[in-house]
């Protein structure tokens, strides 16, 4: 009996006891309804939160749970407080993963751009390359000796200057683990350093290195006293990376890592001896940056969407793409569109009767509703795509969009010997969970029914459809026929999309089973004077796009369009953003202006 | 304890209580509706998701549209009747799967009983362990998305209650005369179970499971939602919900009349779970039979 | 040479106990039963509930797998028959139980009941074997409309009816009829008896009757057995039992038989046995009646009698009789 | 209360585990084609997949590969998300307060009202407030959750803003007062660091996920209270009560809900598996970062070892909640020890 005498008072003391337990229990839930209405007559804080001085700038904070900022404590809504600091929110969908800059090959992109540094930026909306912790570089004739000139001014967040043994050191330590985006250095064959600020590269072959050593991943320069402050025996000692995974940088950014919780935040305070700030004219700079950054894990975009509206976060990186309207009209918020590199693209089985036959393959092309698609999947955030080479990237061309035209479709269907339609339903797999592929699926699914044929659609995890789709490499029967798949480039080349995705040497992802020699040459040229003669290079890939346009391996479907809604106060935020670096605000470039 | 008129006593008990008349009535609807949803449709190809209306987006509720129009301009009124069909399927599925596997399993355990019989329950048991969606989770999130997909793993994570409740009725029938007369005659383990033994344990396992189909339907939409139910473009009620999410701060249309089906349809199962429980419990029908119902 | 023949029958139930299902007990419900039955006789097995009567009859019906001992049914041993050879004792040996409605499956009708045997042992076709049931039913005595009902549409006395219609319709030779009249009403009882006599004469049967019923037992057996916790006490042809029980526990159970001829009644004494039949599961040493018995003496706790023959085939297990 | 109940009911538990880790093995590892793509993560390298096959003992037979399975779970390792890159085991046990503070507050509020609720529909048996009552709990097992709190989330947060739509507390509130989480257990750490303004934040916070978690259990409970209360005024001890001249009231509360109380125990403890699974539903909607919403993201994802440490996490703790409901009920009404 003994539980029940705790549990329920009542069969003891009689009556009164019950009634009082009861009366108690309806004042408590009184109090809690009147303290919940009361809190939500309060008013929410606004944008830009200004921290009193205390984010504390230890770099050491270490694992996930334990948080290096002493208590820090707000003082006030508004930023121009004398002894305040401005601080920006972003809300970010994705846990952060790791940050090790050598390996991590993730979400931590997002942090990892304000840390460190790479030896240059590149533009690709202008085709531009933006000096970093290089001013200048030369390539030689042949494109296999590259000479990158270092800043002098530029400091590692330890202190130490960066130089061109520091270059040398990261880029080794990244070649040697050959984890992550490590690869993009393969052209390398050795780094020379003739004096404390030039650095040389000797190439195996010609290669874009300009644009290789401003990628986003694998081409951070950090500073080799990393070795001595993990306690480690050399670069590629484990206990480095375990150093990083502490939560410790030692970059040379315009900002720190202070507090390092993967999984809920992650918060950057201003590097104050960054060299950029000192520059009058450096393009990626502000002189009323944000004093503190915080990445906060937001995970869906509709509470993402609330917490903009409200001012808890000053930056969405996602919101649901249908209220982006009703958003534009809140005049406290502001949407920022920019291209993005990300295209989707629907592979198409080129071994598997009746697709190996081109004439079903175009049928197909002109019987996909693009615009309707673009509407619906992104509610018009895309663009139709015009060729597997996103727009605003060098290399793309207007010109490869299929015509949506069901009579022309009907047609060439009917050349390939089926007037009535294909024999077989066609089975296309997309990734489970993501809605725009969904939607893009279910509306191939309903336009191709119209030339009589039918799909089949099946969502699958990504790991499932990639190994059917690899098991179409030995039997292309029992692969699928369709697949939607998205692709971005490590770094901003057109090689990236056509070789990976075309050349039938890459067999983790030409899921086309796409095998044409002429093609593979003319792609492999191009590449080869990316670095010298871009012009050329250039016309070669339009070449090979045409080849693509004719032969349909894939149907390339939209690329799509960033959308970054804030609030109305950060300034600036278009040019904080760059496709080159996806998910990244270059928190440096921001105008924070007070209220909001 | 299992005289056909049984089912005659519980209908006038059924027709006495105006609340378990309206869950009568809720069932009947839905499995009508369910049978002919696909006859019945106005703009069958939107229903089916072959077919789309792009200047009609998010379209909220009219007299043209009753449940409005989704992201792809679909009628929802069409989408939700024809998951009313879905929703049937995946119920008389689910529930018939489950039956499938749980009676052989509950008879042969209770008949045969002895080593090969506790076995079996044992197993039924850890089956058991699991909180009820969690093993078809485990199974849907394993064998993909698909009807049959969903259909099996809800039967699966199912069929151990079913072989629960048979077991217990094959054990108390197993020692009855008949039984025992059945085995001086001679007659073969086989046609005594399946002769004498489960048609007397079958009554009530039958209607439990009939009633079990709103809970059927309440978990298929439960898989749906977590997305590894019921791939799209099918209109399961769940599904329909879970992407009717994404907008709803646009068009709340999207996912509230689906879920209002699956509210009510569920209600109608439980309201008549309800009496017919009532109607079997022995006590209570004695009672009613001597005040002359 | 008898038609059934039980030899030092035992039938013991393991008790178990545990998560692991050890065997801490035994329930000897038939500890060494040695019964014969001749043929076309009615041989009666009386004894409280508990007393082992039933577990007998099923251990012969093969409802049960008999521990130890043998049971012969003309001449060869049925306890390990299998396949064809125990259909064949099917045929010959069947049964009736105490309550009709539990007996039959409520599921079927009556002509299906009484056809199943038939489709069970027999090639007949589906004409022969309707004719079949028909004949069965007029001969135990039913309205041909009962064909097409089912078991709840009957009386007890009509569905007990069908039970033996049932029973009867392969011929056997023997039927085990377990307290077949003990759930009817008292007038309905006599019509049963009266049934199952006849039935006996005109087709030859042995009939192998459990009750408790000493009344049936006078009136329709021929030779009895008398049984207390698992073991033959007295067995005696009816009448001889019924003027000279020699064994306790018999006198004490005739003694509650109400006695119809109202002159006599006063003259009856009553014996009435203290205290409850100890349980099978801890059988007393020495004669198992000796805790109850008015008559206990010092050896009576020591040793267990012998049955011991006193002549014109009555056979008493008590130390007084046996010196 | 007999010690061997509780030896019997301990050993039938470790049983029913192993049986749950079977099962699990047998769905993740030996249903799918390729375990190993599954186990390392989509976009994994050769590497990483040739890893997770060593990690995961494909290449020998399927009892070593159980062996190794089984041990690991009892060793604590129970792979690593590819989803948060942590172990997963650490994931499940830092998330888990979160889900079980949300689910106590949820179950205080079906007693709370379940109760009185149940006991009032008896009182006023076959009449109209008993029907009532009847048709809104028969409506609560009806409602699927994730559309509940789907709308409740829409009106209450989004069109009327009363209450915060999503997440546990208010954060920016959690930085300007310095709440330090201890327990993980929100509303406790804020008592015991005296943080009135995050217990309040935290609680309103609470508010709509727990209520809509709490319909399930709180129907059942008022069901089962009325039910048995009904069964046990019918009693002859009550009708003597009643006879003997003592206030009605006083014999309802005190003879009736004190025996009826053991039965609606166990049914709580029964619609725990339910309500738990509610919780994936409902803290995906809401964002509450507790069990739930880490299975529902892993399911969404296929994290497949992160899918399986929930599922044997839940399992476990399903089975232990129902172990020690039927030791208590044993305890209060022993006829029903088994």
């Amino acid at each position: 009996m003994g539980v029940f005498e705790v549990f329920i008072p009542l069969h003891r003391k009689g009556i009164s006891k019950a009634v009082a337990a009861v009366i108690a229990i309806v004042i408590i839930i009184g109090v809690i309804a009147a303290a919940a209405y009361y809190m939500a007559q309060r008013p929410t804080s606004t944008s830009t939160t200004a921290l009193s001085p205390t984010i504390s700038a230890s770099p050491t904070t270490s694992s996930t749970s334990s948080t290096t900022s002493a208590s820090p404590t707000i003082s006030s809504t508004s930023t121009t407080k004398p002894s305040g600091k401005t601080v920006v929110v972003y809300a970010s969908l994705s846990e952060m993963t790791t940050a090790d800059p050598s390996t991590e090959f993730s979400n931590s992109i997002l942090w990892m751009c304000l840390v460190y540094e790479p030896l240059l930026w590149y533009d690709p909306i202008h085709d531009k390359i933006i000096p970093a912790l290089a001013t200048s570089y030369e390539v030689s004739k042949n494109g296999t000796v590259w000479t990158f000139h270092l800043r002098h001014d530029a400091k590692f967040h330890d202190g130490t200057p960066v130089t061109a043994q520091a270059v040398k050191f990261s880029i080794e330590r990244t070649i040697k683990l050959g984890q992550g985006a490590a690869f993009i250095w393969d052209p390398v064959k050795e780094i020379k350093t003739p004096d404390k600020y030039t650095v040389v590269f000797i190439l195996k072959y010609p290669a874009p290195l300009d644009k290789i050593a401003a990628s986003s991943y694998g081409a951070w320069i950090f500073s080799p006293k990393v070795v001595e402050l993990a306690g480690a025996k050399n670069a590629t000692d484990k206990k480095v990376a375990d150093w990083f995974n502490a939560g410790h940088d030692d970059g040379s950014g315009p900002y720190r890592l202070v507090k390092w919780d993967p999984q809920n935040e992650v918060v950057l305070e201003k590097f104050k001896d960054w060299w950029g700030w000192k520059l009058a004219d450096y393009p990626m700079k502000s002189d009323s940056a944000p004093d503190v950054f915080i990445i906060k894990i937001v995970k869906d975009a509709v509470t993402q969407e609330r917490m903009v509206q409200s001012g808890d976060i000053d930056i969405a990186e996602y919101v649901p793409l249908e209220d982006v309207q009703t958003l534009k009209k809140n005049p406290n918020l502001q949407v920022v569109t920019s291209p993005s590199f990300q295209n989707l693209l629907m592979l198409i089985n080129t071994r598997k009767p009746p697709l190996d036959n081109v004439l079903v393959r175009r049928a197909i092309a002109h019987a996909i509703p693009y615009e309707d698609i673009v509407t619906v999947a992104r509610s018009g955030f895309a663009k139709v795509a015009s060729g597997p080479i996103p727009h605003g990237m060098w290399g793309h061309f207007d010109n490869l969009t299929y015509t949506y035209n069901l009579t022309l479709a009907k047609e060439l269907l009917a050349k390939a010997g089926y007037p009535n339609g294909l024999p077989r339903p066609l089975l296309l797999t997309y990734t489970a969970g993501d809605i725009y592929e969904q939607r893009t699926a279910e509306l191939i699914k309903a336009s191709l029914a119209k030339i009589g044929i039918t799909v089949k659609i099946r969502p699958m995890s990504w790991q499932e459809q990639w190994s059917l789709a690899q098991s179409g490499w030995n039997n292309s029967k029992a692969a699928q026929d369709l697949f939607i798949f998205y692709w971005w480039p490590t770094y901003i080349t057109p090689f990236d999309f056509l070789y990976n995705m075309f050349d039938n040497e890459s067999k983790s992802f030409d899921l086309c089973y796409y095998a044409n020699p002429k093609f593979n040459k003319l792609i492999e040229e191009a590449h080869y004077y990316e670095g010298i003669d871009k012009a050329k290079a250039l016309h070669l890939y339009y070449e090979a796009q045409k080849i693509l346009y004719e032969d349909v391996p894939a149907v390339p479907l939209w690329d799509m369009v960033d959308i970054r809604v804030a609030r109305a106060n950060i300034g600036n935020l278009q040019a904080a953003i760059n496709p080159a670096y996806p998910t990244v605000i270059f928190a440096q470039v921001l105008h924070v202006k007070a209220g909001g | 304890m299992s005289s056909p008129s049984e089912l005659g006593i519980m209908f006038r008990l059924i027709r006495r209580n105006p609340v378990s008349m309206l869950g009568l009535i809720i069932v009947v609807t839905f499995v009508i509706v369910g049978l002919i949803a696909p006859y019945i449709l106005t703009r069958p190809e939107e229903a089916w998701g072959i077919a789309y209306n792009v200047k009609d987006r998010f379209l909220p509720p009219s007299p043209q549209h009753p449940f409005g129009t989704d992201e792809y301009g679909r009628d929802m009124f069409n989408r939700v009747l024809l998951g009313t069909r879905f929703s049937l399927m995946i119920a008389v599925g689910v529930v018939g799967l489950a039956l499938l596997i749980g009676i052989p399993v509950g008879l042969i355990a209770g008949y045969v009983g002895g080593k090969v019989g506790t076995a079996l329950m044992r197993v039924t048991d850890m089956f058991l362990a699991f909180p009820p969606l969690l093993l078809a989770i485990a199974l849907a999130a394993t064998l993909g998305r698909g009807l049959t997909n969903t259909i099996v793993a809800l039967a699966i994570s199912w069929w151990p209650w079913y072989a629960r409740l048979i077991f217990v009725q094959v054990n108390s029938i197993k020692s009855l005369p008949y039984v025992d007369a059945a085995r001086v005659m001679g007659l073969g383990s086989l046609t005594i179970m399946f002769k004498h033994i489960l048609p007397n344990a079958l009554t009530p396992i039958t209607v439990q499971a009939a009633l079990d189909m709103g809970s059927a339907i309440l978990e298929a939409a439960g898989l749906s939602f977590l997305g590894v139910g019921v791939p799209p473009p099918t209109p399961e009620w769940g599904l329909l919900v879970s992407m009717g999410w994404q907008s709803i701060n646009r068009a709340w249309w999207i996912s509230f009349f689906p879920g209002l089906a699956i509210v009510i349809t569920v209600l109608g199962f439980n309201l008549l779970a309800d009496a017919v429980r009532e109607a079997m419990d022995p006590r209570l029908r004695k009672a009613l039979i001597m005040k002359g119902v | 040479m008898a038609m059934l023949e039980v030899k030092n029958l035992r039938k013991h139930f393991p008790i178990r106990s545990g998560i692991l299902g050890r065997v801490v007990g035994w329930v000897k419900a038939v500890d060494g039963v040695d019964i014969s039955i001749e043929e076309n006789t009615v041989v009666a097995l009386v004894g409280e509930s508990g007393s082992g009567k039933t577990t007998t009859a099923r251990c012969i019906l093969k409802l049960h797998e008999p521990t130890s001992g043998k049971i012969l049914f003309m001449g060869e041993d049925i306890t390990k028959l299998k396949g064809k050879r125990l259909k064949k004792y099917r045929r010959n040996v069947q049964a009736v139980f105490q309550n009709p409605f539990l007996s039959l499956n409520p599921r079927m009708k009556v002509e299906d009941i009484v056809a199943e045997p038939l489709k069970t042992h027999t090639n007949m076709s589906k004409k022969e074997i309707i004719e079949t049931v028909k004949d069965l039913l007029t001969k135990v005595g039913l309205p041909k409309d009962v064909l097409r009902r089912y078991p709840y549409d009957l009386s007890g006395g009509q569905a007990q009816r069908v039970a033996i219609a049932r029973a009867i319709a392969l011929k056997p030779k023997l039927v085990v009829l377990d307290e077949p009249t003990s759930a009817l009403d008292v007038s309905v009882q006599a019509q049963i008896l009266n049934l199952l006599a006849d039935l006996k004469e005109e087709m030859k049967l042995s009939y192998l009757l459990i009750t408790h019923d000493l009344s049936v037992v006078r009136y329709i057996s021929d030779y009895v057995y008398v049984m207390y916790l698992g073991k033959i006490v007295e067995a005696a042809p009816t009448e001889e039992l019924f003027t000279n029980p020699q064994h306790p526990y018999t006198q004490a159970l005739l003694s509650a038989v109400p006695e119809p001829d109202p002159r006599l009644r006063k003259l009856k004494k009553r014996i009435i046995l203290p205290g409850e039949p100890p349980s099978a599961i801890n059988v007393p040493p020495g004669c198992r009646l000796h805790p109850r018995c008015p008559y206990v003496e010092e050896r009576c706790k020591r040793g267990e009698p012998e049955l011991i023959d006193v002549g014109g085939g009555h056979l008493v297990r008590c130390w007084r009789v046996s010196s | 209360m007999s010690k061997e109940y509780i030896v019997k009911r301990i050993a039938l538990l470790i049983l029913v585990v192993f049986g749950v880790l079977i099962i699990t093995f047998v769905i993740t590892r030996l249903i799918p084609a390729h375990p190993e793509l599954l186990w390392a993560g989509p976009h994994a390298t050769m590497e990483q997949i040739e890893k997770a096959r060593r990690e995961l003992h494909l290449n020998d037979p399927i009892y070593v590969q159980l062996y190794y399975y089984l041990l690991n779970f009892v060793r604590g390792d129970w792979g690593v998300s590819w989803r948060t890159r942590s172990p997963v085991l650490h994931d499940v046990l830092s998330a888990l307060p979160a889900t079980l503070e949300l689910v106590i507050v949820a179950f205080i509020i079906a007693i709370v009202i379940g109760i009185p609720l149940g006991v009032y529909a008896a009182l006023r048996r076959d009449r109209l407030a008993d029907h009532i009552i009847r048709v809104l709990t028969v409506l609560g097992a009806s409602v699927p959750v994730f559309w509940l709190a789907l709308i409740v989330q829409l009106v209450f947060g989004s069109w009327l803003h009363i209450l915060p739509a999503a997440k546990r507390v208010d954060e920016i509130l959690v930085l300007r007062t310095g709440f330090h989480p201890i327990t993980g257990f929100y509303l406790l750490d804020a008592l015991i660091e005296g943080n009135i303004p995050v217990f309040l934040d935290v609680l309103r916070h609470m508010i709509l996920p727990a209520t809509v978690l709490s319909l399930y259990p709180m129907s059942l409970c008022a069901r089962m209270t009325r039910a048995l209360m009904v069964e046990v005024l019918n009693e002859q001890y009550i009708r003597a009560a009643k006879a003997w001249g003592l206030p009605g009231k006083l014999v309802t509360f005190k003879y009736a809900l004190k025996n009826a109380i053991a039965p609606v125990i166990a049914s709580l403890g029964l619609s725990f598996g339910y309500t738990i699974i509610g919780a994936f539903m409902v803290e995906l909607i809401f964002v509450w970062p507790g069990i739930g919403f880490y299975a529902a993201m892993s399911l969404l994802s296929f994290d497949y070892p992160a899918i399986v440490g929930v599922i044997v996490i839940v399992a476990i703790f399903y089975s232990v909640i129902n172990m020690v409901v039927d030791i208590i009920h044993a305890i209060i009404d022993p006829r029903v020890r088994l």
